[in-house]
């Protein structure tokens, strides 16, 4: 008989969910939960699997759930779930300290990084990305060779990175932007395929691996998630993007634009079966916990404004479920 | 032993000596015999009445190459054969069809029958492990387990279960060791390895290690090949007080001592059996000229 | 947190205690009883059917005219006890729960309905909760107080119901097997068909092994295949998993095209394999016939211990250390004019890798070495034969075929590794031959397709399948070809 | 030959002589290369020593406070102490007044906050531990040893360093642990815990014990399993199988199986254990079963190249002397194979010990913070721990990482040496 | 040949007659024997003038167990020595010492000085490929390459550079089978291993194989142990050919064979050198009681 509760999901949230886990445990009768670090997706897919004690009882996720996921959750009988928004988390663009501090636009991201750009000698057409140092990008950026090190296609933070800054620089050319309207299809293709030249280099999900190599390697930037760069200011800095540089206030406020929410979700069916999981969402949802002076902030993770933390833990609290997306 | 002591000193004196002037000889000789050999039928007599082990028809293949042609054989209870022939005739091949250590090569085949007081030694359902324990072995090369000595000579007793208690085992090996000649050498190094002995001294540790099981026939090739004459006599002596109650095979190029051990003696060339006779009529008046020229020392 | 809710931490063990059925003491029968217990008696049948054979044998004249040694009397009967015993409580612990959650389900009020069996799984977990005490009774119907307590007093009543029945069965066959010993007993060659069964159990596993992995690869590289045409898949020279990533857009044609993916699992292999071959080989050469045997003690494990870091260490290593290096040497010598040199490079990463496989071989090829016999080193030697020319000639060819074995297993392990690759060679699927540039492996895209943030259904998901299955047949069609070329070369001694 | 002209033709001695300069020289760079070899591998292990134990050496000391606490009723809000209470106390509280009391002078909601701080989370819950333990302390003022919080505990370790990671810590706060540090009532000592205590969130709490027993325990099924599973196959295949294309099957079979990457072995068991046998996630169990799939190839091949190599000579006095198959292969074969297997084993559980990618398939790559007791217990595994710290954005789990290394590599160790003294002991050459 | 064959035939059958009835008194007499032994010195012409090879107190030690004991021996330029002596007397081990093969066995450990033309065999500085290349060895069980019979003779020839082409090997390897008297047995099939040959093949292939490299000592450990008579003469035909250039040193249990092959006889007892003479004169007046016993087959 399974008597913890057990988490599945991204590994954005993981670091978050497991101190609320802890704390959980250590503060109450009950164990504390497992929580494992699968991806968002890998997470769903379990989750969504079935109502028992074999399934899940939350998943994390570092966006929200899709529809086609909502579906399979369905489907396989996980009908009433609850959807908590936890905070936000900023993805950065970084350096090595030891090189000089890059103010970038999204555009400047986007010419720099996608597969295919427009044409820079004029004209609606797109070619293959021509662009071999900053400075060909945008003069005022410094000469040095465009070096990347990015997730890879399989991560969330490399979807968000590319909704985020990609699609919002790309939005800047507006024959592109016009695809938006009228070939969707087109539209994502050229703002979120990243260039495959070596310019942007796959470094897989470690990100303390990227901060390692960005001290290596002062020429390249990287992509990872705050908390890396909370924790490492003295070997890595971040760039600023559209003029703002990534703080818990600039993420929290929305004036940095790469930023993305922090969810996890929860089946209904087994509160009161599996033993904590109200108590759990109720540690979770606490002001120690998720407020602006909680322990996850602490954490690295960027807070909500208090009034919509309060309208969360209000609704979480009635386990009002998620109708639709 | 059916030949007295002294004829068979002279007779191999008498082979001794007319030996070296032939050599020149052989090479052709050899051919000859060779040729002769292929079409050769068993002389002699191969049966006997109070046969412990009959072979009839056996052939023996190595993958494609026949290396014995249709022996038929008896061999009686309490005797000694003796198995002569030139290198390579098939003598050891056809030794270790008695007890079917050939299944262990994988590309030899044998054909035939074979009986052991009556019991199909081939039959496929047959228990290979009590014939085995029936009918022991003492191989060409010396092959001492890489255990100690003791352990090598208790082995057989052991999985047959011969000794109750330890002292059982202990005078098992002692006395085993004893009969084989080696218990004045190794007495104090019975916990060492038997592979660290000398030639001969592991090939009397193999016989001991053989008839530390009393098998009911025993297999013998060449089982002095590596022995000084002492030791030698040891074993035949050995043999002779052995035959009293069991039956022996033994494969042996010193026609002398072939002469001295064996009652009955069988010759083989080129993968047939030529000549079974009572030993002493083999060395003295042979009835197939090969087994004549062989004896004699020359071919042809 | 509510006060009420924040009940003692550390006072787990204190459990409700309202019990109505009269149970034995909780864990009187568990599992170890019952193992140490079937233990005992199997020793004690042993003994019996030994000592019955002995008697018997005093009867017919001594051991020597029984059909076995006693010892296999003893065996044969201690089997015929144990074995079916075992079937009986390894399928007693397969379903007896469902037999007891049955019978407890069945027992609930007749409105307490389920709509599928997940909800009765909850249901089941409720009550398993409540009786541990990790759920308080009171927020749950009355009804399940009853279920709980018929729950705890079924569980003790089975344990001792098996306990039972399993003694009755071990005396009962086993004493029919005492009963059966007389002198013609084949009980030997009966002990050892079991043994042999047992062994075939044992090498068939293997096969069901593989039979797993096919099915569990199969189903969804058909889909794959379905979504892709399988000619894409084999001869396409573009691998970008990122073009096919929405559900939305048709795959791309050109972006699953496996061969850049078996081409960098080829170089990065290759370098490893370059490294740890001939590093390997001397190794396991040098330690087994040069080195003092003190010295061969000592770094042999050590070498093991090469195999036994994880491989995030290597990873961090490659990347960190290796690949920089490599890099910056390839600068300055200016062969960043005539190639790509990338900070990630297969290079690095094989190097690092090779460095991790040295002990398949060293190891392996140490121990078949070492078991060559001397008597054939002698016969070189004699001839005045060098060392090193009695181990080629004479020492590795007899020892082929153990060390062609430790080959094969580091050639696997390199194919399997992905840490290293992902870190130190990076994600990219290139097609190149240039060990300077950065290139991806199959299992590494199959690891992180499976990994990462996925659809469960969308072809780049499935793609791993199809990645695994494909290398599953490559690598099957190399181990035939292994297979043939060793068999032709294998010189067996003596 | 010396039949004819034998004057002319020069002798064996000098026909040797004319190429030993040659062979000698090979002779000599073979060995070298041996020699090479071998250092490039002691070498390789070296480096990598060295940078494991250098990063992580620091994990095995940890900062602690010292201080003067009261366990004062009224801030705790106790009047009695039992377990009601004890669960609700305010521990945090009387940590936040002894170290008020060390710096009255701060004011200021943040400055406190910031003061606070410095005490690790875990702190007050060591303190209900102790009152626990001795009810007589409450309302008592003792002197009690805290950890402190992992910002603080890398800062004090980079100032020895000489290398101040200051970003964490405000200027303030430094100036107070340093006070605190020249005082010495901050100091560095052995982290006991390290040993005795699961994951946790925070660096500084985090332990290893986990780990290691859910390793102790997930290998405790893989090595009972495969071992003897993988030598009965080994023995199966080269004493009792007849040559046919079955065997051959069989053998490629087992071959590929060793090339099958590892994360298909978790798919597999997602597929049979969890899905099929509907086991629970992360646990030991499964994980042992997994890794058993995934080592019994190695220790298969390993066992029969060692059961080849045994001389047919053996063999044949076994059966020579009316032993059985069974016999001869117990008796003889095995033992003088061992060693050959016992390699395989050391080297399919060093593999098995290391792995990581299977076990994410089936649940193991997850927070555990509670020591595992037994093999159905939800754990995780060392390279896991491994992988999910170095995963960790907290600076202070970089040298933990290492540390976690260093424990796995003693593990590995401690495992092998009794496979390895056995191993030395049954080699022979003969 | 020193000795007449008449003479030596005739004193062998005498020995064999001599050597059954006295078997019973072995084992005490052998004891005594070894008491002896123990205390004797070296009788005899050990020394010779023209020396190939010469060992000066010479001790062999296995491990803590002494195997030979301080033996003084010359082997003069084409001269064939016999080495007699009961099984397990250490001749093995001693003629091992000579191209220093016992460098091999781990504990085995030699003392004393051995010199060929001069050359301290056991200088540590020694490249004993050329020692060995000079100083061939026949193991005292047989141990062929797991390779093709072809390839076992061509191997020594190979290593060594002798044969510029592949039809000069061929050349080699032909003649040497031939020499050995193998060649007709095995000329259609010297592409299969030497490993499937027969007990007295697998001898007279690692005799093939070692004189294709011609070396200029030739120890021999038992060379017709598995040979019938007509393939012994063959050898001994071959030695005597050989010993027309080169040195030979022969281990043997046949005293006939020593008697009709060598022109020198050494006699080794419990790892000591008793006796050193002419081959004539140790068969007919030895000097030492101990070898005196030992050739008429007794002990005491
Ligand atoms: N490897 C070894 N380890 C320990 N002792 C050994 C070893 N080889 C030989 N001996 C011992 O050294 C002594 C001399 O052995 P050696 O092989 O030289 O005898 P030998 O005269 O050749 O006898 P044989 O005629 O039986 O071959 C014997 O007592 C033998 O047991
Ligand atoms: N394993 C084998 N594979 C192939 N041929 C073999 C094998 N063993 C023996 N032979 C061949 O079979 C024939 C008979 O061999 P066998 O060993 O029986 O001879 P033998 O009479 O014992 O000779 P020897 O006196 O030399 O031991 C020989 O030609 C030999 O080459
Ligand atoms: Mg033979
Ligand atoms: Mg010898
Ligand atoms: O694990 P992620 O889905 O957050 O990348």
């Amino acid at each position: 008989a399974r008597d913890s509760i057990s988490i599945v999901g991204s590994s954005t949230v993981f670091p978050f969910s497991k101190v609320v886990a802890e704390r959980f445990g250590r503060a109450t009768k009950f164990k504390s939960p497992t929580v494992e670090s699968t991806g968002t997706g890998g997470g769903f897919k379990q989750f969504c699997g079935g109502v028992g004690v074999n399934f899940p009882d939350m998943s994390n996720a570092s966006r929200r759930i899709k529809q086609a996921e909502l579906d399979n959750c369905k489907a396989n009988g996980v009908t009433d779930i609850v959807e908590v928004l936890i905070g936000y988390d900023g993805i950065v663009i970084a350096n090595s300290v030891k090189a000089k501090q890059m103010k970038l636009s999204r555009k400047d991201l986007f010419l720099a990084l996608a597969k295919k750009v427009p044409n820079p000698s004029g004209g609606d057409t797109l070619v293959d990305n021509p662009y071999k140092t900053w400075k060909d990008v945008n003069p005022t950026l410094p000469a040095i060779k465009i070096e990347v090190l990015g997730p890879p296609p399989t991560s969330g933070t490399r979807d968000a990175f590319v909704e985020l800054a990609m699609e919002g620089g790309c939005s800047q050319f507006s024959f592109i932007k016009a695809y938006k309207s009228s070939d969707k299809n087109r539209f994502k293709e050229v703002c979120h395929i990243l260039r495959e030249d070596g310019a942007f280099i796959e470094a897989g999900e470690n990100d303390n691996l990227i901060v390692q190599k960005l001290n290596a390697n002062p020429n390249a930037l990287g992509i990872f998630g705050f908390s890396f760069l909370d924790q490492n200011a003295d070997k890595v800095q971040a760039s600023y993007v559209d003029g703002s540089l990534p703080t818990f206030d600039t993420i929290a406020d929305g004036a940095y634009p790469v930023s993305r929410p922090l969810y996890f979700y929860v089946k209904k069916a087994h509160i009161g079966l599996i033993p904590g999981i109200e108590q759990f969402l109720a540690e979770f949802t606490s002001e120690k916990a998720w407020g602006d002076e909680g322990y996850l902030s602490e954490k690295g993770l960027i807070p909500l404004d208090e009034d919509r933390r309060a309208t969360i833990a209000k609704r979480v609290k009635a386990l009002d479920s998620l109708k639709s997306l | 032993m059916d030949i007295s002591e002294e004829k068979s000193a002279t007779l191999i004196a008498e082979h001794d000596r007319t030996e070296a002037p032939k050599m020149t000889e052989n090479t052709t000789a050899k051919q000859v015999a060779d040729m002769k050999a292929e079409h050769a039928t068993t002389v002699g007599k191969p049966l006997v009445d109070n046969a412990k082990m009959s072979m009839r028809g056996v052939d023996v293949f190595y993958g494609d190459k026949q290396a014995v042609f249709g022996v038929d054989l008896d061999i009686g209870e309490n005797e000694v054969i003796a198995m002569i022939g030139p290198s390579g005739c098939g003598k050891s091949t056809f030794l270790r069809c008695l007890n079917r250590m050939n299944d262990t090569i994988e590309i030899c085949q044998v054909k035939g029958e074979i009986s052991l007081d009556g019991l199909n030694v081939y039959d496929p359902k047959l228990d290979v492990v009590p014939l085995r324990a029936r009918v022991g072995m003492v191989f060409q090369k010396p092959n001492p387990f890489p255990k100690s000595i003791y352990e090598n000579v208790a082995y057989g007793p052991k999985i047959h279960g011969l000794a109750r208690r330890r002292s059982e085992m202990d005078e098992i090996v002692e006395t085993s060791l004893q009969r084989a000649g080696l218990w004045e050498e190794v007495k104090d190094r019975l916990h060492q390895p038997g592979t660290g002995l000398s030639g001969g001294q592991q090939q009397r540790l193999c016989i001991a290690r053989t008839i530390a099981v009393s098998p009911e026939v025993i297999l013998m090739d060449e089982p002095c090949s590596a022995l000084d004459p002492i030791a030698t006599a040891k074993i035949e002596e050995l043999i002779a007080e052995l035959s009293q109650n069991f039956t022996i095979a033994i494969v042996t190029h010193s026609m002398q001592q072939a002469a001295r051990v064996s009652h009955r003696t069988a010759y083989f060339h080129l993968g047939r059996l030529i000549e079974v006779n009572n030993t002493k009529k083999v060395f003295t008046t042979p009835d197939h000229e090969l087994t004549e020229a062989y004896i004699t020392g020359r071919f042809g | 947190m509510q006060a009420l809710e924040r009940a003692c931490f550390f006072d787990l063990n204190a459990r409700p205690n309202r019990l109505e059925y009269i149970i034995p003491p909780r864990g009187f029968m568990n599992s170890w009883v019952l193992i140490v217990l079937m233990a005992a008696l199997c020793a004690t049948i042993f003994v019996a059917g030994r000592s019955r054979s002995l008697n018997v044998a005093t009867g017919v004249g001594g051991t020597r005219y029984l059909n076995s040694l006693p010892f296999y009397y003893g065996m044969l009967s201690a089997l015929w006890a144990i074995l079916p015993a075992l079937v009986l409580v390894t399928l007693w612990k397969i379903f007896d729960g469902q037999i007891i959650e049955h019978i407890v389900i069945s027992e609930l009020p007749d409105d307490v309905v389920f709509e599928d069996a997940s909800q009765r799984g909850l249901m089941l977990n409720q009550i398993y909760n409540i009786m541990n005490g990790q759920l308080s009774a009171d927020a749950a119907p009355a009804y399940l107080a009853d279920s709980v307590a018929r729950l705890q007093a079924l569980k003790a009543h089975a344990d001792l119901l098996v306990a039972v029945l399993v003694v009755m069965m071990m005396v009962g066959l086993g004493g029919f097997a005492w009963w059966r010993i007389n002198p013609q007993l084949r009980a030997r060659a009966q002990v050892e068909n079991v043994f042999q069964l047992v062994l075939l159990g044992c090498s068939s596993l293997a096969i069901l092994t593989t039979i797993g992995i096919v099915m569990s690869v199969l189903w969804e590289s058909l889909r794959f295949f379905h979504a892709v045409p399988i000619t894409d898949f084999l001869f396409g020279l573009e691998w970008s998993p990122q073009t096919a990533i929405r559900k939305d857009q048709v795959a791309g044609s050109s972006s699953f095209g496996a061969v850049p993916l078996f081409a960098g699992t080829l170089l990065i292999a290759g370098i490893a394999m370059l490294v740890a071959v001939p590093t390997g080989l001397m190794s396991a050469i040098y330690l087994s016939e040069y080195a003092h045997k003190k010295v061969r003690a000592i770094v042999k494990p050590l070498l093991e211990v090469l195999a036994g870091i994880p491989t995030v260490v290597y990873g961090f290593f490659a990347a960190i250390t290796v690949a920089p290096f490599i890099r910056d040497t390839a600068v300055s010598m200016g062969l960043d004019n005539y190639m790509a040199v990338t900070s990630e490079s297969a290079l690095a990463a094989g190097l690092v890798m090779g460095v991790m496989i040295i002990p398949f071989i060293s190891s392996l090829s140490d121990d078949v070495i070492n078991a060559v016999p001397q008597s054939l080193r002698d016969g070189a030697l004699g001839l005045g034969a060098t060392r090193s020319e009695v181990i080629r000639q004479v020492v590795i060819p007899a020892a082929l075929p153990g060390i062609v074995g430790g080959v094969l297993l580091a050639v696997s392990r390199a194919i399997g590794e992905t840490m290293i690759v992902v870190m130190a060679a990076g994600l990219a699927a290139k097609l190149t031959a240039n060990p300077l540039d950065s290139v991806t492996t199959v299992t590494v895209q199959i690891v992180t397709l499976l990994v990462g943030d996925q659809e469960f259904d969308s072809p780049k998901t499935l793609a791993a399948f199809a990645l695994g299955l494909m290398l599953f047949i490559v690598t099957l069609a190399l181990n035939y070809v292994a297979l043939h070329v060793v068999r032709k070369y294998r010189e067996q001694y003596e | 030959m010396n039949s004819t002209n034998s004057a002319e033709k020069p002798t064996t001695a000098e026909l040797v002589e004319r190429s030993l300069a040659k062979r000698r020289a090979s002779e000599w760079r073979f060995k070298q290369m041996g020699r090479a070899s071998v250092a490039v591998g002691i070498i390789a292990l070296l480096i990598l020593f060295t940078q494991i134990i250098g990063n992580g050496i620091g994990a095995f000391r940890q900062s602690f406070i010292h201080m003067e606490i009261e366990f004062d009723p009224d801030t705790l809000g106790m009047t009695e102490v039992n377990h009601e209470q004890l669960a609700l106390a305010n521990f945090d509280g009387i940590v936040r007044n002894g170290l008020r009391e060390l710096f009255p002078e701060v004011k200021g909601r943040r400055e406190k906050r910031e003061l606070y701080s410095i005490a690790s989370y875990g702190a007050g819950f060591k303190l209900r531990d102790m009152l626990a333990a001795d009810p007589g302390l409450l309302g008592q003022r003792v002197s009690v040893k805290l950890l402190v919080d992992d910002d603080v505990d890398t800062y004090v370790k980079s100032l020895r360093a000489g290398d101040p990671y200051e970003d964490r810590i405000s200027e303030a706060q430094r100036k107070r642990i340093d006070k605190l540090l020249e005082s010495g009532a901050l100091k560095l000592d052995f982290n006991t815990g390290f040993f005795t205590s699961a994951d946790s969130a925070e660096p500084e709490q985090a332990g290893i014990l986990g780990a290691l027993l859910g390793s102790l325990f997930t290998l405790l099924v893989t090595g009972s399993l495969s071992f003897p599973i993988g030598v009965a196959a080994a023995i199966y295949l080269e004493e009792y199988a007849k040559r046919s294309r079955l065997t051959d099957f069989i053998e490629v079979n087992i071959n590929n199986l060793a090339a099958v990457p590892s994360v298909i072995f978790g798919l597999l068991g997602l597929a049979i254990f969890l899905n099929f046998f509907n086991m629970p996630r992360s646990m030991p169990l499964v994980g042992g079963l997994v890794l058993t799939l995934m080592t019994l190839p190695t220790i298969i091949i390993s066992s029969r190249a060692a059961i080849k190599a045994v001389p047919p000579s053996i063999r044949e006095a076994a059966l020579g002397m009316g032993a059985s198959k069974m016999q001869m292969i117990l008796q003889h074969v095995l033992p003088l194979a061992m060693p050959g297997m016992l390699t395989g084993a050391i080297i399919g559980m060093a593999q098995a010990l290391g792995e990581t990618a299977p076990l994410l398939m089936i649940g193991m790559v997850a927070f555990i913070a509670e020591v595992p007791a037994g093999i159905t217990d939800p754990a995780t595994v060392l390279p896991v721990q491994i992988f999910l710290w170095a995963d960790s954005p907290e600076r202070a789990f970089v040298e933990r990482t290492s540390a976690a290394i260093m424990v796995l590599l003693a593990f590995l160790i401690t495992m092998n040496t009794l496979a390895i003294w056995l191993r030395r002991r049954l080699e022979r050459r003969w």
